[in-house]
Order: C-alpha cells, then structure tokens, then sequence
C-alpha cells in the first residue's frame, strides 16, 4: 500500500440486490493504488464492474466492503470540495438546457464569473465540434454528439481528478483519435489525475500510464500492465511495435480471463 | 406502509393537532372571539364528539365513502378514457379539451336536472354527477402522461407496425401510470367532495347529510366532527391509491431517490 | 299566466283515472292492493318545518290511504320546482312567490294547498344596532338568502320609504346566523321556527334581540305550500286527495301536540338536537294554525293572502306581469280532502 | 400557420355545430327538456347582452378571486411538494394531510371560510386556496422526484448542495407536471370561486348571479352567467398552455406530431 | 439505378428545423441501391447523418426530398408488414419490462405463440450472452448490457431488414468480436438484408459486402467501397494483408472528407 497514492482502493467489493433480493456480485476485492498526476485505464468486458467502481471512487456509491480514500481522505470529502469532473456511459445531459447551458451547469455550480464561464465553454465545444451546435438543445443532437456535450461538460472543469466512463464509445475512429490527443495535451498541461474506462485496448494503451484490466462475474483485477511509451505521444506512436506488443499483451490477459 | 412511516404521520398529525390547539386557545383566551367555536373549535372537542357519535358518523360516512367508491371508479374509468381519446388523435384533443374545462365549469346546479333528464333515475344522476366532479384531474393528468412518452419508446413501437390496442397496452398505458397514479390521488380525495355533495342533492343518509344538517342546525360540534370525518375519509382514499400504485409500479422501486444529496 | 289551469285537472275528477282508484279513500281495503308510491319533495332539511308530513308517515295515515310516501329532504342545492317539475318527485314544498315565479316562467306547476297561513319571516338584529322599525334599517348591512327569499324584505324596506339599493347595503347569508353572531351584519333573515330559535340557543339572550315581523308589517307573503306538475295532477288526481287527506291529519295532530310530533322529526334524523326540534314544532304549529284559526282547515288556501303575495311579487320585481291566481292555485283537491 | 389555423378551426367548428344543435332544440328534444328549463343561445345571448356590464363586472370579482385564490394555493401545494422532496421522510406527511384537505367539500367550507373572512373576496380566496393545493402538490412532488437516471448523480458529483440540485435539476424537472396541475386547477379554482359565492357575504360574483337567477327560475338569466364562467375558464386555459409552450418546449409533450 | 434492388435510396435529402426555425442539412442528395441479402454498412463521422438516413429508411422519419423503396414498396408500407428489425442507438428498453420480457415485446407484437416466444428470447439471450440476467430491469443492467438486450431483442424478431445503429459501441472488443461472427453466423444462414450503422473500420469491412462512406455537413455519399472479401469470413480475416488494404482505403477515403 502506498501511502503517497491520490487514490487508494482497497479491498472493495460490491453487491446489489436484484428484485428478488438476492445479492448480484458486481465487484470482487479489487485493490488499486494511483498516484497524482496518473493516466490509468480500466478495461475489461461488458458488465465486469468498471461502471460501478467509478461510481464508487466518485462517491456516487458507497462500496459493500472494503474502503476507498481519495486525496486522503474520503471519497464523500473530495466530492465535496467539487474535485470530480465525470463523463458519465450516457452523456445525462438536462433537457431543458441548450448545449452551450449544458457545458454552462458545472460552472455555475462553481461560482465561475461568466465572462470566464463563456470562454470555457467556447473552448471546450470548440475543442469537442460542436460550436455550430451551441445554441441546439440535446433531443436535436446525434448520439456522439450528446456524448461530446457531456466530455466538453466535463472538461470544463478542468478537475483535479477526472473520471471517464467510456467517453468516447459512440464517436468515429477519426474524432475518438482527435479526442484522445486533445485529451493527452490537456492532461499533459494540468497533470491531472485521470481515471479511463474504455473497452478499447488501443486507446487505453495509447492514453494511458496503467492499464487494470477487469475479468467478469464478479468482477476481479485480473492485470495491471504499465504502459512504458514513452510521452508525449502522437499519432505515429501507435504504429510502433512497442505499441503493439502492449496491446496484444493486455488481450492476452484479457482473453485469459 | 413501514412503521417509519407511520410514526412520521403521526408526529405530522400530532404537531397540526398541537398548532391547531393553540390556534383555538388564543382565538378564545387572547383574541376573545365569540366565534372561537365555530371559527376554529378546539380540536379535542372536535375528537370528542366524533368519538361520542362515533357509530352514527362512521355509519355515514361508510355510505358516503362506498357511493364516493362507485363515483371515483366511473369518474376514473371516464378520465383514463377521456384522455386515451384525446392522445390518440391531436384533433380529438383540440377539440375536447377546451370543452372539457367547459363543462367543469357547469355548476352542479344547472347542471343536475339536464342529467336527471338524460338518465330519468335519480341514484344513476347522483353516480353520474360524482364521476362528473372526479374525472377531470385523472384525465389531465393522464393525457399528461401519455403526451410525456419518450419519443424513442414510441418509435419502438411504430417500427413494430403495432397496432394502436398494443402500442396502448404495452408502452403508452405503462408508461403513464405514474402520472395516471398522480391523478387518482387528486382525484381519490375529491370523489369523496363529490359524494358528499352527492349527499346534499337530497340523499337520506351520509356525510353529507350530516354536515348540512349540523351546519344549517346549528349542532356546530357535530359539524365539526363530519369535517374531520371526511378529511379521514379523503386520507384514507389517498391512502387506497398509494397501496395501488405500490403494487401497480413495481418497476419503479425508488431507484431515483437512492442517491440522496447532501 | 300560470300554465295550464285547473280545468283540464277538474275534467278528471272521476275516478277513472287511477288504477289504485278502487281503494278509494276506504280506509280499510289499503292492505290488499299494492300502495300508491309518492315522492315529497321538501324545501328544506327534515325538520319541524315539515312535522306534518312526518307524524301522517310515522302514524302510518299514509298507508291508510294506500299510499308509500317516502319524503326527500331539501338543501341548498336543491329547486322543489325543478324537482317537481323534472318528475324526481311527485309532490313539493315551496315558497308560494317563488312558485308563482315559476308559473310566470311557463312551468306547469299548480299549488294545491296552503300549509303555512302567516310568514314566518323575520328580521332579526341585536339591539345594540338600534333596529325597532323598519326604518331603522337605513345604513344598515342587512342578510337575505335570496334566490326568490328576499321579496318580504324589499315590501318592508320600501313600505318604510327606504330604497333597497341606496339607503342599506342587503347582502347574502348563508344559511347560518353566525354572520349576525359574528357582527358582520346587522340585521339577519331568520324564520320563528328555526333561525331565530338557533339565535337564542347559541346562548344570545331574547332581551338582546328584537326582531320585525313581516306579518305585523302588513308585508307578509305565503311561504310553505303543496304544489304538483299539472300533467302528474290529471292523472293522478284520486292518489292526491288521499295524500291531501294524510297529510292534512297528520298536520292536524302535529299542531295540537307539536311536542310528540317534534320528538317525531327527531327520529327521523337526530343532527339537530331534540330540543330544538321541539321548539321548531311548536312554532310551526303556530303558522300552521294561528290563532282564530280553524284546525279543520289546514291546508286552506287564502285568495287574500295569495293575491298580497302576488301583488308584492309583482310589485318588488319577482315577477314582470301580473299572476293570475286562479291558474296559479287550484283549491279543489284540497276541499275533497278536507270534506269529512 | 395551418397548423394552428387547423387547432383552432376545429373546436370552434364543432362549437358552433353544437350552438346551432343547441339552439334548433336538439338537445330539448334529446333530453326532453323545455326551453324554460334550458335556454336556448341565442336567448342566453340576448339576455347577456342586456346585463353585459353587470356581468362582466361579476366576472371580473369572481376570476379575480379564483386567480388570486389559485395563485395562493397552487405555491402553498408546491411548497409542501418541495418539503416533501427535501425531507422525503418528513414531508411525506404533508402530501397526505394536503389530501384530507382536498376531502372537505366547499360546501362545508365556504361557511368556515365566512367566520374566517368577513368580505366575499376573502371568503372566496380562501376557500380556492384549499381546493387548489392538492393537484399541485401531488403533481410538482412527481415532478421533483421522478427524475431521468443518473440525473441526480451529476448534480452530486459536483457537491451541489440541495438548493443548487432544487434550482437547476427539479425545478426544471417538474415544470411540466406543474402546468398539468394548472390546468387542473384553472378549473376547480373557478368552480370553487362560483360555488362559494353560493354562500358568500356579497351578492356579487358569478356564483351568486348563477344560484340566485336558476333559483327563481330566471334561466338565461343563468345560463348566460354560467356562459360567461366558462368563456372565463376557456380564457384562463389559453393563456396557462400558451405559456407552457413556452416554457417547456423541450419537453416530449411539445414535440410530438 | 437497379430495379431489382431491395433498397433504392433515391436523391434523398434531410432538413431538420433548430430552434430559431432555421433549417439544419442532415442529408444531401444521398442515392444508394441495396441488393436482397446484402450486408451494407454506412460509415461516418459523428454527426454526419447515419442515424437519420437509417431512420428514413426505416419509415420513422420522412425525407425531406427524394424518395425512398424498400421491397418495391414505401418504406411506410414495409414498416407495415412488420419486416423491420432495428437496434436503436440507445437501447430504448422499457423500464417496466425485464430483460426477458423487453426481448419478448416485438414477439407479442408479431403474434408468435408463447413456446416459440421462449425458445427465441432464450436463444437470443444466450447469444448475447445474458441468460444470467433475463429476469432483471433495465435500471439494474450495465451500459453493454443493455445494448446487447436491444440486440437480442432485434434478432428475435428474424427480421427481413435488419436496421443496426452502432449496435456494439458500447462493448468491449472481444464481445463485439464474437458477436461480429455471431451476426455473420446468422445472417448467412437467413440471408436477410442488413444495414449496419457502425464507426468502427474494421468492424465495417470484416461484416459487409459494401461499405458508403459519409461525410458530414451536410451528411453527402462520399464513397461506396465494394468489400471483396471470402465469405464465411471468419476471425483470421482481420489479419489479412487484403483486410488492411480495404481498412485503409475506406480510412482514406474517409480522411479525404
Ligand atoms: N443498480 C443495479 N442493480 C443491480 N445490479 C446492478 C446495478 N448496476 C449494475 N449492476 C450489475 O453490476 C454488474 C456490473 O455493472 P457495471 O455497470 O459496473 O458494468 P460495466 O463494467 O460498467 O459494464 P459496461 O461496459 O457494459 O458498461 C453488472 O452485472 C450489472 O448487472
Ligand atoms: N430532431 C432533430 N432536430 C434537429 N436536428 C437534428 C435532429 N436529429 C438530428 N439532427 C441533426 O442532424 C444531423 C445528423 O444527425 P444523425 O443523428 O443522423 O447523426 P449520426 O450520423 O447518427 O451521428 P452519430 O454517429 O453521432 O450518432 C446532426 O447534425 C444533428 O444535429
Ligand atoms: C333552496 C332554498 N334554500 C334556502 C331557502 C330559505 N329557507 C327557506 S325555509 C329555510 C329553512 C328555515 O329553517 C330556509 C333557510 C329557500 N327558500 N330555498
Ligand atoms: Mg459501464
Ligand atoms: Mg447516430
């Protein structure tokens, strides 16, 4: 255990209920240490529990076992000190708010003057494409555009820890692309800690320092493999053998599961 | 109904007992009211009678609330179809809704003879004027219901060429019990107003009967007591539609009020 | 006018018309056929005011006369014409004037008995406000319960040279005395029988109060009478003298002992205390039959005391022409029942 | 433009073809009712139209009661909805105790409401007050609570306190279901502004117009009051949908064709 | 253009109106013909118009010009005779329904008799791997989870026309592997015609016979790319020299935008 670590997982299981009240083992004695600064990656297949242990680093659900501590202390404290910034699986964007007033909502909660506030947002929705599209409210946008919303939504924040629930799963290679190097320059600038779910091995390589690879039913930490390329990293990283070998690697241990 | 629950109604009933006790004082011992008593008499007193003419009262009110029963299911029945109606064809809606409102705001004493004179059998009116008062919250609230159906839900259904009866009975109907639950608890308590005004069109017997006559007879204490009596009654139908919309909605175990806030 | 006559009802006077009409009024052979059913619609709750129509149903004169009565009470919500009228009752109690009103309006409504002989109106103040006669009303907030209630009180306004928009404010009451316990008016519509009494048993005592009588004010108009649909009359013209009859005896034994015939009502319905009742029945008793009047001529219908009615109802706007009493009121029926 | 030419072409049309039912004694002889039991239009017109002033003044004490009433009891009724959402284990009980309320009839409490008021206006308020609590603490308590998933996750994930998640989540949230209780209460707040003017100190208003003329019989006279509350009622409508769809044009109900 | 075409997709265009009443190009003269039995996939950035010309085609959006025939019909009338299988972008799961239940609706609808309803939904669910869960609400499932019930759900139906909106977005490689080969399985043996929405290369060429390529504002036909690969194709494909080739060419034709 690391006592320097900015979050500390430890020993965190967690079961739900199902509507016959039995308990449904999402999350097995997962234990994970990430430090300051970090990029790390959770992967693993559908339903393995990668949601639900971001939603408990984000004090979003309390773990049924086993206990978390984020900057040391609570997650509920961090929380508080509004250090999250989360891009949710489905972007959860308001209704009743256009684009631009969607990015807006954070900023607002944190009492940002609105001069800073507009330009902010004119930089994240610039960054994320969707500048044409500011005054449109969500019903009239595409899926990825909705989910585009919800990472300019996040960034905006620019947040001490930043937690990302598949951000990218419903855009095109070339925009997930862009989006992965704008996120790598963002994070490079900040050093802020990031927590990526992604079920794309290439991008979690790409993007990140670690990646935990989560095996299904309960879901378990089946691999930690740090990622050794070297930084900043670009487009052309990807074609490097190095990359590969890593991604074939975390397959491997992906398809040893 | 957890026994959490119960104990917070009763804090809520003893506090509005305890407030209302102190209205009653000061209204005789620092205001001098002549007209505490029937302004705002001391909520004992009230219980009081109610417990001494305890079997009269009840007794009227089961005849209140039993005909309040026939006219909330025909109100509701109407409502739900009213509103059916009116979310299956736009037009249908234009058309009705305005003279939907038109029609409440008939009073039921312009309104009593035509009806007797459509149906020629004075209980038949009676359940008609009840249902009469008690559809129009249900029928709101549930062509509110139908028109909030999300909008990718129903494509679902179009994309199945379903038929109006399916897409009804599968989407649009389940989805709006919620809102259709919402309706029925405005208009559970209001079916209780109906019959009791139901009452007053002449009936022998009920709730009603027994706040006219105690308020025209000047018995204020009985009066008093058939209040009290038809606030019961009216929690009591809240209460009937919250147990039925539990069993109703099972799928909407509170998964939105798990995560509090701070 | 007044709708159809009497005469299309005095054409039937056989007995032809009934079916139950082989009874007769023999008091005996009731049992054997079916009885006749009958509806009452009152004009209010029951109460003393109706005491006679109870007694005749307790003392089972109605079964007598091979009839099944059942009496619908009154409310606010409830037009003994329409009522009548629309077929939901047979027979009804009302406000002589606002019958007439009706009739002027093409109801075809006849009255066929005159229950009460006196008004029973009053108008009723504390006196602290000072109201002795009725000029003392100028400046003063006075109640009526309108809807066709408030013509007495425009005759004695005016017949003491007060205008009734200028000279007092008239608003509504509603049905309880508390507005005139309350001093939010000074002067309240309240009948003998019922509000006044309410009045003094909410504790205020008579010396308190005083009160105008209508009658003593020479504005009296007639208040509870019987009244049927024309139509209903012609064909049941044997079932009504008998209920005449009934209902004649039981106001006849409802006026000489208002005391038993109080406990009666009661019975019927306890929301008003016994004491009350009692008090109502006594007072009923005295409009009934006031004194110098003839017992055996309950139900008698005065032309004089009609044709005042009518003249003031003209007179202070209730109605627009003249009622032509003999189409209004239709006297036969209740001389074949008062006949011995 | 059609399509509201459309909206308002067709229950006028079908108004007019009852009018025109009405007046050539369809209904008479429908429900077997003679003209001086249910005028006709164009008497209940004429006759309007001789008493015009009278009756619009009436109108304008009544509609005025009914609003002012409306407007008091509808914030009462969605001040307990927001108690109840903010103390859900607390205000719980006051939606139940709104209900026993809703239980009274107004016959019952316009008399209370005259001991407790010594003017009509007064009395009338009152009394609109209590009828209209009800519907819209039951519907604004629905529309607080029954909130889109995930939706409250967002507002904690940003330590937004309870005001913050009130102003920016629930109370767009429940706009909708606050226009439905409107709608409802447009209606029971004249009806109960009429029907305590049953028994109102005043002999003004449309209720006592209503009651007084079809006591004595004067049916246009009535019916003609009676015409003009619902001419009232329709207006008081218009304007509430008008601005609900204004206000929550983002909402399904607005965008379905 | 082919009139034997199963699908003739004629000089479509799409305008959607913003807020202001503005018109938004969603789809500019887009022409495509779509054999019987053929596997096509439209390809293109977010936003580009996927979504919407699937939706022409599947009758639930009309065209703003242009024109649409499917099986020699409308789309309207096709929609009618229920040969219509879509998978939406978002699941659209009905909360009220379990798992089970939201794969059996379109069944219901299709008047299948109950045996053969539950040997499909088993069947189906096997498939997607969710036999463990068919018995629980949506709310109560990950993300990928409930993608893949509208995936079961879809297939249930045995459709003529499969409509597929990035059905497997929200899944992690190896289940989206699987259930690539899975759909190939299926459709080869049924030889249904297929549109598959997809911003996933690889995905595209491993699946289709042809690959249109869109590009975005207004959403234009860009290139069409006839994939010549074997059929059955299996895993081993993807590594093919043949593979990358196309894979590049369609990401050049697809950068050239
Ligand atoms: N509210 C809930 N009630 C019951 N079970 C739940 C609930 N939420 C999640 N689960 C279960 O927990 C397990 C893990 O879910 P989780 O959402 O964390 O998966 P995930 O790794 O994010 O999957 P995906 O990649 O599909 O989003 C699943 O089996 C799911 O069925
Ligand atoms: N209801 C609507 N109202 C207005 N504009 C809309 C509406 N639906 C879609 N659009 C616009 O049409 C364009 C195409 O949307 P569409 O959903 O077809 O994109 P897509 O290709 O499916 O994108 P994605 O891959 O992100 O799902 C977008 O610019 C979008 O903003
Ligand atoms: C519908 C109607 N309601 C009240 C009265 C007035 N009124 C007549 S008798 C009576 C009871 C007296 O105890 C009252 C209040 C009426 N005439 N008509
Ligand atoms: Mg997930
Ligand atoms: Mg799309």
């Amino acid at each position: 255990m690391n006592a320097a670590a900015e979050i500390q997982i430890e020993s965190v299981s967690m079961f739900y209920k199902d509507n016959k009240g039995n308990d449904i083992h999402a999350l097995n004695n997962v234990s994970i240490d990430i430090q300051k600064g970090e990029f790390i990656s959770l992967l693993g297949p559908s339903g393995c529990g990668k949601t639900t242990l971001l939603r408990i680093i984000a004090d979003l659900l309390e773990p049924s076992m086993g206990k978390v501590t984020v900057c040391g202390q609570t997650p509920k404290e961090t929380r508080m000190q509004q250090k999250y910034g989360i891009v949710f699986q489905n972007p959860v964007l308001y209704d009743w708010r256009t684009v631009k007033n969607n990015v807006r909502l954070p900023l607002e909660m944190m009492k940002i003057n609105k001069t800073e506030q507009n330009s902010r947002i004119e930089k994240q929705l610039e960054l994320v494409g969707l500048t044409n599209f500011k005054n449109h409210y969500p019903h009239q946008l595409s899926g990825g555009m909705q989910q585009r919303v919800g990472i300019a939504r996040a960034l905006a924040i620019q947040p001490e820890i930043l937690l990302m629930d598949e951000p990218f799963s419903a855009l095109d290679e070339f925009t997930r692309e862009k989006l992965n190097e704008d996120l790598l320059r963002i994070w490079s600038k900040t050093n802020k800690t990031v927590i990526f779910v992604t079920h794309n091995i290439s991008e979690s390589v790409f993007l990140s320092d670690r990646v935990c690879v989560l095996s299904p039913h309960p879901g378990r930490l089946s691999a930690i493999v740090d990622i050794d390329l070297p930084r900043p990293r670009t487009r052309e990283i990807r074609e490097t053998p190095e990359f590969f070998s890593l991604v074939s690697k975390i397959r491997n241990s992906f398809e040893g599961v | 109904m957890n026994k959490n629950k119960t104990l917070v109604l009763l804090v809520w009933f003893a506090g509005i007992f305890a407030l209302w006790e102190l209205g009653a004082f000061s209204l005789v011992n620092i205001f001098h009211d002549k007209m505490a008593a029937s302004k705002l008499p001391y909520p004992h007193e009230v219980i009081a009678t109610l417990a001494k003419n305890w079997q009269t009262l009840s007794e009227a009110g089961a005849v209140t609330f039993s005909k309040a029963a026939t006219g909330f299911a025909l109100g509701a029945s109407i409502g739900i179809i009213l509103a059916i109606l009116m979310s299956i064809s736009k037009i249908a809606e234009q058309i009705a809704f305005p003279y939907l409102i038109v029609s409440q705001m008939i009073p039921v004493l312009g309104l009593a003879p035509i009806i007797f004179n459509l149906v020629r059998n004075m209980d038949a009116s009676r359940i008609i004027i009840a249902a009469y008062i008690t559809f129009f919250p249900v029928a709101a609230n549930m062509l509110s219901g139908l028109k909030s159906v999300d909008i990718d839900k129903r494509e679902l259904m179009y994309s199945y060429a379903a038929k109006k009866p399916s897409i009804y009975m599968k989407l649009m109907l389940p989805f709006s019990l919620p809102y259709l639950f919402s309706g029925l608890k405005i208009a559970a308590p209001l079916s209780v107003t109906a019959s009791i005004l139901v009452d007053m069109l002449g009936s022998k017997n009920g709730i009603g009967v027994k706040l006219l006559y105690s308020l025209y007879g000047g018995t204020k204490d009985i009066f008093w007591a058939s209040v009290f009596t038809s606030a019961l009654m009216g929690i009591i139908s809240y209460f009937i539609v919250i147990i039925a919309e539990r069993i109703f909605i099972p799928w909407k175990k509170e998964f939105n009020t798990k995560a509090g806030e701070d | 006018g007044c709708g159809s006559n009497g005469d299309t009802a005095a054409s039937g006077s056989s007995t032809a018309g009934s079916s139950a009409s082989t009874s007769g009024s023999s008091e005996s052979t009731a049992s054997t056929a079916a009885p006749d059913k009958i509806t009452l619609q009152l004009k209010w709750l029951p109460q003393s005011q109706f005491m006679g129509y109870y007694v005749a149903q307790e003392k089972g004169y109605y079964k007598e006369q091979g009839i099944d009565i059942e009496i619908l009470p009154g409310g606010s919500d409830i037009i003994p014409e329409q009522q009548v009228y629309n077929g939901v009752a047979d027979i009804g109690v009302t406000w002589v004037s606002s019958l007439m009103k009706y009739q002027g309006q093409g109801w075809d409504l006849v009255e066929t008995a005159q229950i009460f002989q006196k008004s029973a109106l009053l108008l009723v103040s504390k006196t602290k406000a000072g109201i002795k006669t009725p000029a003392d009303l100028k400046g003063k907030k006075v109640g009526s319960w309108f809807g066709g209630n408030e013509y007495e009180l425009y005759a004695m306004i005016e017949s003491a040279g007060l205008n009734r928009d200028k000279d007092l404010k008239l608003v509504q009451q509603d049905y309880t005395m508390d507005q005139l316990i309350n001093d939010e008016i000074e002067a309240a519509s309240a009948m003998t029988y019922n509000e006044y009494g309410l009045l003094l048993e909410s504790g205020i005592p008579e010396a308190e109060l005083s009160k105008l009588d209508m009658n003593e004010h020479n504005v009296a108009m007639l208040e509870d009478c019987l009244f049927v649909n024309s139509e209903w009359l012609a064909k049941n013209e044997d079932v009504f003298v008998r209920f005449l009859k009934a209902s004649i005896k039981g106001w006849e034994e409802a006026c000489k002992d208002p005391e038993a015939a109080g406990n009666i009502v009661f019975n019927v319905d306890k929301s008003v205390s016994l004491e009350h009742q009692v008090y109502m029945a006594k007072e009923v008793a005295k409009l009934v039959v006031p004194e110098g009047f003839d017992a055996a001529k309950i139900g008698y219908i005065d032309n004089k005391a009609i044709q005042q009615t009518a003249d003031y109802a003209l007179k202070y706007g209730l109605l627009t022409k003249a009622a032509d009493i003999s189409k209004c009121v239709n006297s036969k029926y209740w001389e074949q029942a008062a006949a011995k | 433009m059609t399509d509201k030419l459309k909206s308002t072409l067709w229950p006028l049309s079908i108004g007019v073809l009852t009018l025109l039912i009405w007046q050539l004694g369809g209904f008479h002889a429908l429900l077997d009712l003679k003209p001086f039991q249910l005028p006709v239009p164009t008497g209940i017109a004429s006759t309007l139209a001789q008493n015009l002033t009278k009756a619009l003044r009436d109108c304008g004490i009544t509609v005025s009661g009914a609003i002012v009433g409306m407007i008091i009891g509808s914030s009462i009724g969605f001040l307990i909805a927001v108690v109840a959402t903010v103390f859900p284990k607390w205000g719980y009980g006051g939606l139940t105790v709104v209900s026993a309320f809703n239980a009274i009839p107004i016959v019952a409490l316009s008399p209370i409401m005259n001991r407790w008021f010594s003017t009509g206006m007064g009395q009338k308020i009152g009394v609109v007050t209590v009828v209209t609590m009800a519907a819209m603490a039951i519907n604004a308590y629905r529309g607080l609570t029954d909130l889109k998933p995930f939706s409250l996750d967002l507002m904690k994930s940003y330590a937004a306190n309870r005001r913050t998640v009130f102003f920016r989540l629930r109370l767009p949230n429940c706009l909708p279901s606050v226009f439905t209780a409107l709608k409802i209460n447009i209606t029971s707040s004249m009806i109960a502004a009429i029907v305590s003017e049953y028994f109102a100190t005043s002999t003004s208003g449309l209720g006592f117009g209503i009651k007084d003329n079809l006591r004595k019989a004067e049916m246009a006279m009535g019916w003609s009051y009676i015409t003009i509350a619902a001419l009232a009622g329709i207006v008081l409508y218009l304007i509430i949908s008008m601005v609900e769809r204004r206000a929550v044009k983002w909402h399904a109900s607005q965008r379905i064709k």
